[in-house]
Formats: structure tokens, sequence, C-alpha cells
């Protein structure tokens, strides 16, 4: 189904996200803004704070304001009592959600202008098409990716060039805001279906074949522990994998180690994690963390029930829960 | 190249809770029920109280199977633990098969106190389970 | 580093046959704090309790660890040995290389193999042992009871004559409940005002309970020992200090309204006593139907009234009180028949329920004891009974046992045959259930002596029939199908929870079942005890019993409580959760978890910088919690940690295993 | 076969009661003398549904049935009842009931075959007519 261009304009977008937050700073409703500014490159549209009013201009949305703005919100609250104002996308939305249910977040510290969200391009996808030193900007309009290329301007099926996770976003709209920038989008289509296609693909290899799949993954990993900073799961104050007595973590590469890390992140976030992809976008060494995250979905769901984390912040989460019927994935004779 | 794990002696290390499995563990002696002596009993007060940490730890120090044993859904000592138990090592259990970990290595049962044939019976075939899959290399510490 | 002694204990041949103990006590020797090792052939015995209580003074020995049988059987035995040397008893750490390791491997090499390998755990562990004290806690020694039926009535007189004060609360103007109304009791066919009236007046005479009829459980907090609990007084508009109880008002009172005592069957007045033998036999108000209340005008009860008693004025009145225990004795509700269209309840008037039924054959009931249809107010010559109406009925009812409803129907049938000669009854039944002392012999009875004819098969359809009930069924037991034709039907409602009992266990902080039954803190062996201390169950709020099994359970609990305050103050659990600060991050996942809502929250004030700022953090009610430790896996930065098995220990226990 | 409340005949039922002294009531069904009736296998109406019937006051139901002239009074049913019913009474009395009705015999003399007649024990005969005939 095409698009019509006033769907989703995106210079629109940001001219009404730069007059809001002009707005809430000029008011004093909020005395800093997070959001997102275009940076040297194509590709780069980082998060960005701004506390003067005459900095709104720096303010963007495009194809590339992937990041979530979400964890910067914990240092915000740690470091002073002033409310802030927050854009935030579907994904990043429910990680607002995820801090409330958390009690991680004041609410009413937080001014939440929600941005309905077309999809993010995924810079590698249009690398592999495009002469990445040639390209000058990308843009979206409708379902098209428009590119300045060179001289030219190619048109292209966005959906070819969009990220993977946004393929298969199934909240595209804020589920928690004070103020909708725009319109609401209607989410994506086959995006249910998209979902655990790369889990099922893993599911799919005999046990040895999914021992060396994932020994080849985490063999990449230098620990980091990008994943788990940007995570807006991962919100404890002190994270077990920091703490020294006990050690729960060696602190050698040690295979094992790094195996003990990534199964015990993923049991942290079982039940919690709301598909933001973050931990896999940030990830250096490519180590794919969502196939990880949405088998723990995939695997909860089929146990106890449908659950989407970051919806409401007032439920319990499934592991925070039990019903005396549950089935087990073991042998309870 | 057949596996032959003849010799092989595996370390299992069972986490019971000290209501039922860990009393159903003491009637199994009390019995004189015979069993491996390759399990090793770590008490805790529940289930529930057996962090996925401690697991991932004992295969990494050299387990070559881990099993947690409570009390059955609806008899817990603690009213609710073992449900808690039931979600949270279902999910664990599901991971550790996803990343190629063998089923058998991870195990949890249901053992009441008054089960010590039970206990016995399910730490022999843990044992032969174990035994029969070799020594863990997956899971344990290289240095 | 800490001083370790370890004693191993040959429990005669049990262990030493099986375990080279000259082996373990070498291989101990080498273990990481360990500078005492010896032997023992009965550890147990006072020689060997005297051994170690030397050793731990001669050697200085900080941690004592003993190879011997279960720490289920002797760890309370050694506690007291090491305490008795001056060390805190939680210092002792024992490993079970008996139970768990002699009696169970035949091989000797192994079972020496895995006893250091048990010692050295216990090694490790003891070495992390820390001192624990088990937290002792005031009691305030009063009772609360909630709810005046037998099972409420049964706690607050045993609790009482132990000596202790009781506050007897009840949300009807007078206590009595369910057994009030019945006409006659099984087995034995006593007249149940006979036994529950003298009790009844015991209650409102015993000088150490204070009754509070007309009034409900508000809020409650606190713990064991400690509860604080608002009562709700309801405004009853009849000062009871004043009120002589001559009941003119109730004579001149112009608004009628059906009886909730009567099953409906017959009217009262908005200002009423439920029933003759009321305590406190002085009446209510009830302002839904007061016409004074409804339409603004009336007020004949406070002009006749000779003591000046009526108060229109009069408002709900919290009272706050503190309450060392709680005996929640709360009742059942009959089951609602709207879903039973078939059995043409409320369409014909001669079908009733057993509890209506039970009025009739009440001397004091609508009819004065004569079994009469409501309809024509002729005596019916066949009645058929029909058992499980809501009962065992997954698809629309209850899927559990009402259990009563046997027994009753037993002895309706009985009172039949007795009071109205020539009688018939039919019993339609899907199985007859009598356990319980003389409970068969009753329904024998039944059906030998007093003529009523058991039809095992459901009733399918009840059809008015003129003045008659076309009744159809099958007998299963001879294939045959059933047709009679009866002049009353009598139908054994099944018995649910409280409607609002979800709300009160909320309050309570105590759980339902999927069908709002208060759950017990196990099945067989605390069947009194609610999982949260202090709160104790009586009656039919559990599950369905019967009169004997409910003032046993009400017996039970009064001794519970008794118990309780026979301390002057109580102590805890010293293995119990506990929140390191630091680590906390205020979430409260632990929280959900805890099944003795153990966990609040806390504001801490902290560092940060040069200011203190106030944090909100968990926080464990030791006297709450029982110490199952779900919610230190529920916490995911180990903040909440549980005493005697901590992360560390566990930890360390694990790496010695694995050794 | 049905239950209605016109071809109950408690009449009957007294009769039956009276006769064999045995109080059909008795029975809670709990099929232990059909379960070890030696000649179970010729009968129609089992021996613990002949009490139903009764019971139901469903005399006549059985008074057309086989099982009246097959049971043998064993007394094997009767010795294991746990309530005491002594059920060869109950038969027995039905039986009576058809007799007497009838005002006949059910066996006669020349119904026996001839071999039978002349080779048969005179006991046995004398107890089979005394059962069978008036």
């Amino acid at each position: 189904m095409q698009q019509k261009v006033e769907g989703y304009p995106l210079k629109e977008y940001t001219t009404k996200i730069r007059q809001i937050a002009k707005e809430a700073l000029e008011n004093r409703e909020v005395t800093a803004i997070i959001g997102w500014r275009k940076k040297d490159f194509w590709w780069q549209s980082p998060v960005v704070f701004l506390e003067d009013p005459a900095d709104v201009q720096q303010l963007v949305w495009d194809p590339f304001t992937i990041y979530s703005p979400v964890k910067f919100l914990l240092d915000w609250q740690e470091s002073c009592a002033a409310k802030v104002g927050i854009f935030v996308k579907g994904c990043d939305s429910r990680g607002i959600n995820r801090l409330l249910q958390d009690k991680r977040l004041e609410r009413e510290r937080v001014a939440v202008y929600g941005v309905p969200c077309g999809g993010k391009a995924d810079a590698e996808k249009i690398r592999a098409s495009f002469p990445s030193k040639e390209i000058k900007s990308v843009t979206l309009i409708g379902e098209e990716l428009v590119l300045a290329v060179g001289e030219r301007e190619e048109r292209v099926k966005a959906e070819a060039y969009l990220l993977d996770k946004c393929l298969s976003c199934r909240h595209p709209n804020p589920v928690v805001y004070d103020k909708l920038v725009w319109e609401e989008v209607s989410p994506r289509q086959y995006a249910d279906e998209s979902r655990f296609a790369r889990v099922q693909a893993v599911e799919s290899l005999v046990t040895e074949e999914r021992f060396a799949y994932w020994q080849r993954q985490f063999d990449r990993c230098i620990r980091c522990f990008a994943c788990r900073n940007t995570c807006p799961a991962c919100n404890c104050r002190v994270c077990i994998f920091d703490q020294a007595e006990p050690r729960w973590l060696g602190k050698a590469n040690d295979p094992a180690d790094t195996l003990n890390y990534h199964i015990i992140r993923a049991f942290h976030v079982a039940g919690r994690c709301f598909e933001c992809g973050e931990c896999e976008r940030i990830c250096p060494a490519g180590v794919p963390l969502q196939e990880l995250n949405r088998k723990l979905i995939k695997g909860i769901n089929d146990a106890y029930g449908d659950y989407e984390a970051g919806l409401d912040p007032t439920d319990v989460p499934p592991l925070g829960t039990y019903r005396g019927e549950d089935p087990a994935g073991f042998d309870e004779s | 190249m057949p596996v032959t794990n003849e010799g092989f002696e595996p370390l299992i290390v069972a986490f019971c809770c000290n209501w039922c499995s860990y009393a159903g563990a003491d009637l199994a002696g009390v019995s004189r029920m015979s069993y491996s002596s390759n399990v090793r009993i770590i008490r805790v007060p529940c289930s529930s109280r057996v962090n996925p940490s401690f697991i991932i730890r004992a295969f990494q120090r050299g387990a070559d199977g881990v099993l947690v044993a409570g009390c059955h859904p609806g008899d817990c000592h603690y009213h609710s633990g073992n449900f808690f138990t039931r979600r949270r090592l279902t999910v664990l259990k599901q991971m550790m098969e996803y990343l190629g970990i063998e089923p058998e290595r991870f195990q949890v049962r249901w053992i009441s106190g008054s089960e010590g044939a039970k206990f016995a019976m399910v730490m022999n075939s843990v044992a032969e389970e174990i035994k029969r899959l070799g020594p863990n290399r997956k899971l344990r510490d290289v240095r | 580093m800490k001083r370790i002694g370890v004693f191993i204990c040959w429990c005669g041949s049990n262990i030493a046959a099986t375990v080279d103990i000259d082996r373990v006590i070498a291989a101990a020797q080498k273990m990481s704090g360990v500078v005492y090792t010896d032997q023992n052939k009965y550890t147990c015995s006072e020689i060997g309790q005297a051994m170690i209580k030397d050793a731990i003074k001669e050697y200085r020995l900080d941690r004592v660890v003993i190879g011997s049988c279960s720490p289920r059987m002797h760890e309370n035995t050694f506690r007291k040995t090491v305490e008795s040397a001056g060390l805190n008893p939680y210092y002792l750490e024992i490993a079970n290389i008996r139970e768990q390791c002699s009696w169970v491997h035949k091989d000797k090499e192994a079972g020496t193999a895995k006893a250091i390998s048990l010692i050295r755990t216990a090694v490790a562990k003891a070495a992390m042992n820390e001192a624990l004290f088990a937290a002792e806690m005031p009691v305030t020694r009063r009772a609360l009871v909630i709810g005046g039926g037998i099972a409420g009535i049964q706690a607050a007189l045993d609790i009482a004559d132990t000596g202790f004060e009781v506050d007897l609360v009840e949300r009807e103007p007078s206590i009595g409940g369910r057994m009030a109304q019945l006409d006659k009791t099984f087995p034995t066919l006593d007249c149940s005002a006979c036994i529950l009236t003298p009790k009844m007046v015991d209650v409102a005479q015993h000088e150490k309970i204070k009754l509070i009829t007309y009034a409900e459980v508000d809020k409650v907090e606190g713990y064991l020992g400690n509860f604080t609990v608002t009562i709700r007084s309801k405004a009853r508009s009849v000062d009871l200090q004043k009120c002589i109880g001559c009941g003119e008002c109730i004579a001149k009172c112009p608004s009628k309204v059906a009886s909730e005592f009567e099953e409906g069957l017959v009217s009262r007045r908005a200002i009423y006593t439920p029933f003759p033998q009321a305590v406190p036999n002085k009446p209510a108000i009830d302002r839904a139907h007061c016409r004074f209340f409804t339409a603004g005008k009336c007020k004949v009860c406070q002009k006749v009234c000779p003591a000046d008693a009526i108060d229109y004025e009069m408002a709900d009145r919290l009272l706050t009180n503190q309450y060392g225990a709680i005996v929640v004795a709360t009742g059942f509700d009959t089951h609602k028949l709207n879903n039973y269209g078939e059995y043409a309840y409320g369409k014909h008037p001669d079908v009733l329920t057993s509890l209506e039924f039970e009025r009739l054959l009440n001397a004091s009931g609508p009819t004065g004891g004569k079994i009469l249809r409501p309809s024509d107010g002729k005596e019916p010559k066949t009645v058929a009974f029909i058992q499980c109406v809501g009962s065992r009925d997954k698809a629309k009812g209850n899927p559990y046992c009402a259990k009563i409803c046997c027994m009753y129907t037993a002895k309706h049938a009985i009172l039949l045959s007795e009071k109205v000669p020539g009688s018939k009854a039919f019993v339609f039944y899907i199985d007859v259930r009598t356990a319980g002392k003389d409970y068969e012999e009753f329904y024998t009875r039944a059906y030998e002596e007093c003529g009523a004819s058991y039809i095992k098969g459901n009733v399918s359809k009840v059809f008015p029939d003129g003045d008659k009930l076309l009744v159809r069924s099958v007998d299963v037991l001879s294939g045959a199908l059933v047709e009679l034709s009866v002049d009353m039907v009598v139908l054994a409602a099944s018995v649910d929870a409280r409607a609002d009992a979800k709300e009160l266990a909320q309050k309570l902080a105590v759980t339902v079942n999927a069908h709002k039954f208060f759950t017990e803190a196990h099945p067989k062996l605390r069947p009194v005890d609610t999982q949260t201390a202090g709160i104790f169950l009586a009656g039919m709020c559990q599950g369905p019993k019967d009169i004997p099994e409910t003032v046993a359970q009400a017996s039970a609990a009064a001794v519970k409580v008794a118990a309780i305050f026979s301390k002057q103050s109580l102590l805890g659990n010293p293995t119990v959760a506990e929140v390191e600060p630091k680590l906390c991050s205020g979430d409260l996942s632990c929280m959900a978890v805890c099944p003795y809502g153990a966990i609040s929250e806390q504001v801490v004030e902290e560092r940060r910088g040069r200011e203190m700022v106030p944090r909100k953090i968990a926080q464990v009610n030791a006297a709450l919690c029982q110490g199952c430790g779900a919610c230190t896996v529920a916490c995911r930065p180990g903040a909440i940690n549980l005493k005697g098995f901590t992360n560390q220990q566990i930890l360390a226990e694990v790496d010695a295993i694995c050794l | 076969m049905k239950v209605i409340t016109e071809k109950i005949n408690y009449n009957l039922l007294r009769e039956v009661e009276e006769v064999s002294g045995q109080k059909v009531s008795a029975c809670f069904q709990c099929g232990k003398c059909s379960g070890g009736c030696p000649v179970v296998w010729g009968m129609d109406v089992l021996p613990h549904q002949v009490l139903r019937y009764a019971q139901l006051g469903l005399v006549d139901e059985l008074l057309h049935s086989k099982t009246l002239w097959i049971c043998a009074s064993c007394q094997t049913c009767d010795s294991r009842c746990p309530r005491n019913v002594d059920i060869p009474k109950v038969i027995e009395a039905l039986r009576l009931i058809i007799l007497r009705n009838k005002g006949g015999n059910y066996l006669h003399p020349n119904d026996l075959p001839a071999r039978v007649r002349e080779n048969a024990p005179q006991q046995g005969l004398v107890s089979a007519f005394r059962k069978y005939a008036k």
C-alpha cells in the first residue's frame, strides 16, 4: 500500500519537534530537552541534550534517529531535580514504561513527547547498495527512501533498507506520552511474521550446531557491557556483573564467563525486554542479542501466555507472578 | 568416532529444598536406597532460592550436571516458592538448550519428603544420562 | 582468618563402615581455615558434645563443622552445644555424611571421596557464616475474631477462657451466623438453637470478650503480635446503652422488608432484630429501607421508644485497636441458583432451597415448624430433594463438593417423615458422602427406617405441573427413567465463599484460592494457619465443612492464638532476608514474589555529593519473613540476601563442592 | 423401563418384605451379590437389580423376570451381603407372589423329562416341588 507523502513528512516532523522543544524550554515547563541532532555523517543522528531555546534548531527527525534516549533519563534524574522533556519513538516510549514499572523514573519529572515512527533506515543496507562516501543525505518520503548520491537523486523502496527491528515493529506509535508530535502511523504489515523468524532459524538447528553457532557469536564478545549499558531494562543501580563481593562473574576473558554473562543478562531481561534492539545495535562485535532476547519472549509467550513488556507500567512481569496450572519446561512427574 | 565414556565419573550438583527434596534424600538414606555417589547435595531453604547464577557457576567450576529439586507444585513449604521456580527455571532451561547445551545437563524435578525411592531413582537416572553425555566442556572454565 | 574446627562422627559403624574417617580427617586438616580436627564414635552423645565444647575453648575455634547425620536430625542439638561454649549457634555447619553419603553408597572409596567433598563444602560455608540473632517482638495479648457464627463464637470463647482478651466483630446486628438459621443438626438431631444460644449468651457475658456487632474490618496493618486493625462500627441508629430491648419500635415500624434470616420467606421491619434469640437482643435500623431515611419522614420508632434510644444522627465510627493475633471466621454464602433455570427455582413457589426448607422446619420459622407448601399452605406428601445443585459442576457451578448437603438432606428426609406422616422423600443424588462419626448410620436411618427413596441420578428438569411438580431423572442403578410427580422440590444449593472474601483477604494480606476460600498455610500440616503468621482460619471461610469440623478448627485456632499469647515476646526466625541499601534499585521485584507481604518500601537518605537525598528502597519486616529466599532471585542486582543462605555462602559451597 | 408415579406399587413391595421378612430398603446397591452369584450368567435381571427394582416399587417388572427361576438359593450372596439382606428370601418371596397369584403350579411333575423323573432322588424332587409348586 502506497503511503501518501503527507502521511509521514519528516521535514514537518522536525519543524514540529523544534517548535515543541522551543515552547517547552521558553515556558520553563522543562529545563532540558532530550532529542536527536545531526552529526557529521549522513548515518549519524545521535541523542542530544539541549537547555537553551536557541539550540532547538539542532533537533532533527530523520531516518537515523535510531538511538534510544530513554536511558539518559536515569543520569538526568540522579543528577538534578528539574523536569526534562524527551522525544520518544514507539520503541523508546516502551522504555519509559519499562523505567516506570521498575520504579526508576518519576513520571511527573518527565514530559514525554511521542513521535509516531515510520521506521528507521539501516546504514549497513544502504552502504551495500550505494557508495557511502558519495551519499550526501538520506530521507524517507512515504514508503520511499530518497538519497542524494553525488549529484543524483536515488529513490528506492524503503522496506528493503529499513532496520530489521523496524520491519517487525508492533508498536510504531508511542504507548505513553504527554503530547503527540504528529498523527499516528499504521503498524507495518507482516510485522508479526518476521518477529521470531531469526529465532526459529536458530531453533531449527540441532544441539551441537546451535552450540557452534552461538560460540561463533560469543567468541567475538569483548565483554564491553555496552549492551547492558544501553538497555533500558538493565537499569539496576549496581549491576551484579560489576560487584566484587560476591564475584558473580569472572573478570578474565574465559569463554565460560562470557556465556555466563550472556545467559544471566538475558535471564535478567526475560519478561521485561520490550524489543527495542538497542543491545544488538550498539554491540561493537555484532553479537545478535535480539535472537536471544526474543527466544525468551517466545518461550514465555508459549508457556505462560502472550505478554508484551513496556505496554502497561502497572502490571507484573511474567517471572514475578505465576498460576497454579502453569506448564513446566521440565519433567514434572 | 564413537565416544566411549568408560571410567568417566561425572560430578552432579543437586540443589535440594530443605523441606521436601532434602528430606527425600534423607529418607532415601534412612531406607538405605543406594544411588550414584556422583551426586552432591547443596541444601537451600526453597527451590526458589536457587539463583540461575548458582547453576551456571556450578557448570563453570566443573559440574557435569546440575539438578534443582523442590516440593511438588502446591506443596511448597513457603506456599508459592516453587511456582516461581517453575517459571524461572523453565525460562533458563529453554535458554540453555537454545544456546546448545544438552537438555539433560540441567534438570529440575519435584521430589517430596516421602519420595525417598523417587529421589534415589532420579539421582541414578540423572547420573546415567550425564555419564552417557560425557564431561561438560561447553560451560566449564578453561582455566 | 577463621579458626574452624572439624568433627567427624562415626555414628557407630553407620558412617565409619563406608567412610574412611582417618582419610577424611587428614583431608580436612589441609582445608583452608581448619585449625582443629577430631573424631568421635557418637558426637551427639554427651561425651561427643563435651569434646566439641572443650575444643572450642582450648583452640579458640570460631566456626564449627560437624560431619554427621542429617542436619534435619541434630542441627538444633549441636547449635545448643556450640552456643553453650559461647559461640553464636549459627556458626555451626553440618555436613550430612550419613543419610546422604554412608547410607547410600556401598563403595568405601567413593563414600570417602564424597564425605571429603561434603566436609569441604561445609567448611567453605562455615567460613562465611555470620552470627545471627532472632528478632524479639513484643506481643499484644489481645485477639480479634472476625465473624460471629459458630466458628467465631467458639474461637472467641476458647481464647477468652485461657484468660486473654478477645474482640469479636460481627457484621450483622446479632451474632449467631448460619447455625442460628438451622432447625436441627445432624447426626444427633439436637436442636440447633438449644446448643447455640447458650454459647451466644456466654459470649455476651464473658468478661474477656468484647462484642462488636454491626461492624466490619476496614483496615489491617502490622504483623504477628502487633496488628493494628481499624474496625468500622456501622451506624446502628439505636443506642445500645439506652435500649432496653422491649421491641416496641419493631412492632410499630411501618416498613417491611424480606427477612434475610428467614431466607426471604417472610418479611421483617426496617428496624429489626434478625431473630428472637438475637445477641445482643437489641434492634438496628436498616437505613436502606427505613421510611425516615428514604422518604424523610416517619420517626415512629423514636416516638414509641420508652428509652429514647433511637438516634437518627448516629454515624459510622472507626475504632482502631491493637491485636496480637487474628482469627478469620467469616463463613459462607449459599450458591445463587441463577444458572439453574431447569429446576424452576423462583418460577414455582414450591421449589425451595434447603436453607428455606430448614426455616419451614424451625419452630420459630415462618410456619411455626410445620412443613407447608408456600403455594397453598398444604402439607406436601411427596418431596423431591435434589443434591449437588451448583456443586461438583465444573460447567456452571462450583467444581468442589459442598460437603454438608448429603447429611443435611438425610436430616431433612428424616424430619419430613417425622413431621408429615405418610409422606415420602425422594433423594436424587450423584454420590452420597457420609464420612464422619455416626454419619453413615444417620444416612442409613433415612433410607432404612424413614422410608426415603434414594435415586442415583441427577434431576434433569423440574416441570411445574398444575399444583404438582414433575421431576424427570434416571435411576442409573437400574437404568430406569424416572418421572415423578411431587408436591415440593428442595434444592441442596452449594456453598460459596463470601462474595467479599477476596477484599478481606487483601486487607489481611492472606490469599484465597480460585473459589475465594481462604488458603491455609499447608493443606495437611497447617490447616488452621494462613501463610501470614498470627492470622488463623476457622470454619467455612477456609472451605466447606460441617459444624463439628468448624468447631474443632475454631478451637484449634484458639490454641494457636493462646500459644502466641503465652509468651511476653516472640523470637523470630533469624534466617530472614535483608536488603543491602547500596545495591537496591528500589524496583520492588522482591515484593511481588514475597508470599508473606514481608517486603515494603522505605525511604532512605543517601549522600549525593554534599547533600543528602531521599531514595526509595525495599525493606524486610523480619517478623513476617519466613526465609524462603524467593526474593533473592527476583532481585537482579542481588541486593536482597538471605541470612544463613547468602549468595556468598551458596557460591562458596558451589565452588567447594565442585573441587 | 420407566419409573412413573402411577407405576410405583408400594403395596406389592410391602408384600415382598412381609413374605421374605427382609428389608429391601436396607440395600445400598454395592453390587457384591451380583458379582459373586454362580448362576448370574443365566439371569436377565441381576440380583442387585432385583433389589433396586423392588426399592423403586417396580415389583411388577420383576415378576416377568427369568432370574427368579434361575436363582439356586445357594446363599452365596446372602453370606457376603454387607447390609444383611437375604436376597434368596426376597427372590423366594417374589416367586411365591407369582405362584400364589397364578393359583397354580409353575412346575408340574409331568413337565419333567421321564429320565429325570425316574432317576432323580426323591428328596430333590420334593425340594423342587416345594420351590416351584404350591
